[in-house]
């Protein structure tokens, strides 16, 4: 029986590089804090010869894990420097070079313990079925019959995001930072007159006009100020649509 | 089958049915015969009746169904319809807007901006679901970190927070106040 | 309001609510205390618990929920008006536990930790609201941060973020512990 096993071709699919690794490492019964480098990197050679791989980056990932460890080995080969060489400084002994994959293994090991508790959790949920049909049915009816947030508007919450920018900052103004042409008036003419040869604008395309961030940010308050004076109106056609400015109109 | 088992699975039966649900579709699943079937149902429309439960089983288009107690409707009618929360206080609206702009962040990084205590303005934000708590900062204190919620993205009418209005990047306002004072 | 009464109208709420009720709603809306309200919703659930019904009362995503017993899961799955989602893929379930229990996250922080790209797996999970972007990570290219959201729970059933299974060093509360024995 135990003989069939090892003809048994596998075809288990690995998640990644560590995911085959932490494997190899576990079907071999190694001491994970003192893996055999030369070994293992074989080992991961030999599957990765036939590895089918379904895209380029896959297949890059895998490549890459197996630089890392052909590196690690040819390390471990090297010949150790002399310790009186290179007074210690950090630790007492050097680094050992398999560290790092280590740590990274045994941190992989961890999210693989925690997927398949989750796996469990799930597969322990989906034992409970709500009211017709599906927790997030009606998730969209509920949402738009609660309203917490009443009256405000996105443009409350810029408006409020703004003047606490202004109440940080000393009155750039003073300083002269935002040059005239910048001018808060002059943006709030030019929207006008915009406004008055196109029936409306979009929001979108209005800031995206504009070349720099002060620039952005004084036609910005322009037309906040503009909605204020109630000269022009801010609409959206749908949730989630374009919002689009126009003339006021009584 | 038991049939007290048989009916506590008509019971479920019906309760995740998204429609009301027919004799003959319970009698195929539990492979009863549908008078058997007709019958527990009765039974379990009697026991919800007999204790003044506020749920009952009606028979609705041919078919059973799960319906609230008329008797608790008044109550019902309130969860349906939350009134009209109460407009946002400005000092909500403002630790909203640093959320929304500066998230994920901690309640002590919010109140060095705002100068003051957010506490019940983090409570109000939580319990009306736009802000959300989101692990834990690295740090001394491993304090709390807010998000906005996907329902803030919804109430507000955006796509992604990237939709959110550009102001004017926060940090290099700082950074500009402190090389002002500092010249 | 008789006692009795109160726990019909709490049955008819946490039945009619599309999402898991929290106590504080069913409070304000019946004028009780919570802890009151908290006691009727424990005799409640003891009631189905006791009976054997086919379904029940749980506390998910910080809230109450009437859920069908996972006794008569077999026989619920027959139902022809229940559609399901699949499961999650390994890569996802991976991808997820990461966000879970390291949230905020970003992509390239996870790519560390899985080996892999992570791409296909953060938009299923986006797709299925299972987790959410919340702002962005001080730092070179500001990237994007991932948190989990209230569905999250919903799906797993869990209470709230603390209910995860605890992990090595990895959940907030083994932090905790470190940092309560340092002192």
């Amino acid at each position: 029986m135990g003989e069939q096993k090892t003809y048994q071709i596998r075809l288990q699919v690995f998640e990644g590089p560590l995911d085959l690794l932490l494997h190899l490492i576990e079907r071999a019964e190694i001491d994970i804090y003192n893996i055999p480098i030369v070994e293992i990197t074989d080992q991961y050679l030999a599957y990765l010869e036939k590895m089918q791989f379904f895209n380029l980056q896959e297949a890059a990932d895998f490549l890459l894990m197996a630089a890392t460890l052909m590196q690690i080995k040819a390390r471990m080969l090297l010949p150790r420097p002399v310790l009186e060489d290179t007074e210690p400084e950090e630790g007492e002994e050097e680094l050992d070079p398999r560290q790092e994959l280590v740590e990274r293994l045994l941190e992989y090991k961890k999210v693989k313990a925690l997927a398949s508790e989750l796996q469990s959790k799930e597969a322990e949920a989906l034992k409970f079925f709500p009211r017709a049909g599906g927790f997030f049915a009606d998730r969209e009816i509920a949402a738009a019959s609660s309203d917490p947030v009443g009256e405000v508007t996105l443009w409350d919450l810029v408006q409020a995001f703004s003047a606490l920018l202004e109440s940080l900052v000393p009155r750039l103004e003073l300083e002269g930072m935002p040059r005239e042409e910048y001018s808060i008036p002059d943006r709030m003419e030019s929207i006008l007159t915009r406004l008055a040869s196109e029936p409306r604008i979009c929001f979108r395309a209005l800031l995206a006009g504009q070349a720099t961030r002060q620039a952005i940010v004084a036609t910005f308050l322009a037309l906040l100020e503009l909605i204020r004076m109630r000269k022009v109106g801010v609409y959206q056609d749908q949730v989630f649509g374009e919002i689009v400015i126009q003339r006021w109109e009584e | 089958m038991h049939l007290s088992f048989a009916t506590a699975v008509i019971e479920a039966l019906i309760f995740a049915s998204s429609e009301p649900l027919k004799v003959k579709e319970i009698a195929g699943i539990l492979g009863l015969a549908e008078e058997t079937v007709r019958e527990l149902i009765r039974e379990l429309q009697q026991e919800y009746q007999e204790k003044r439960r506020g749920i009952q089983i009606l028979e609705v288009a041919g078919g059973y169904q799960f319906l609230t107690n008329p008797d608790c409707a008044p109550y019902v009618e309130k969860l349906k319809k939350v009134p009209r929360q109460p407009t946002l206080s400005q000092a909500a609206l403002e630790t909203l807007a640093i959320i929304a702009y500066k998230q994920p962040i901690t309640r002590a990084e919010i109140e060095t901006l705002r100068g003051v205590r957010v506490d019940s303005s983090i409570t109000t934000l939580l319990e009306r679901g736009l802000i959300q708590e989101a692990g834990r900062k690295d740090g001394p204190g491993r304090p709390i970190l807010y998000v906005t919620t996907n329902d803030f993205l919804k109430y507000f009418g955006l796509k992604s927070l990237d939709d959110l209005p550009l102001v004017d990047d926060w940090s290099n306002n700082q950074q500009l106040a402190i090389n002002l004072t500092a010249d």
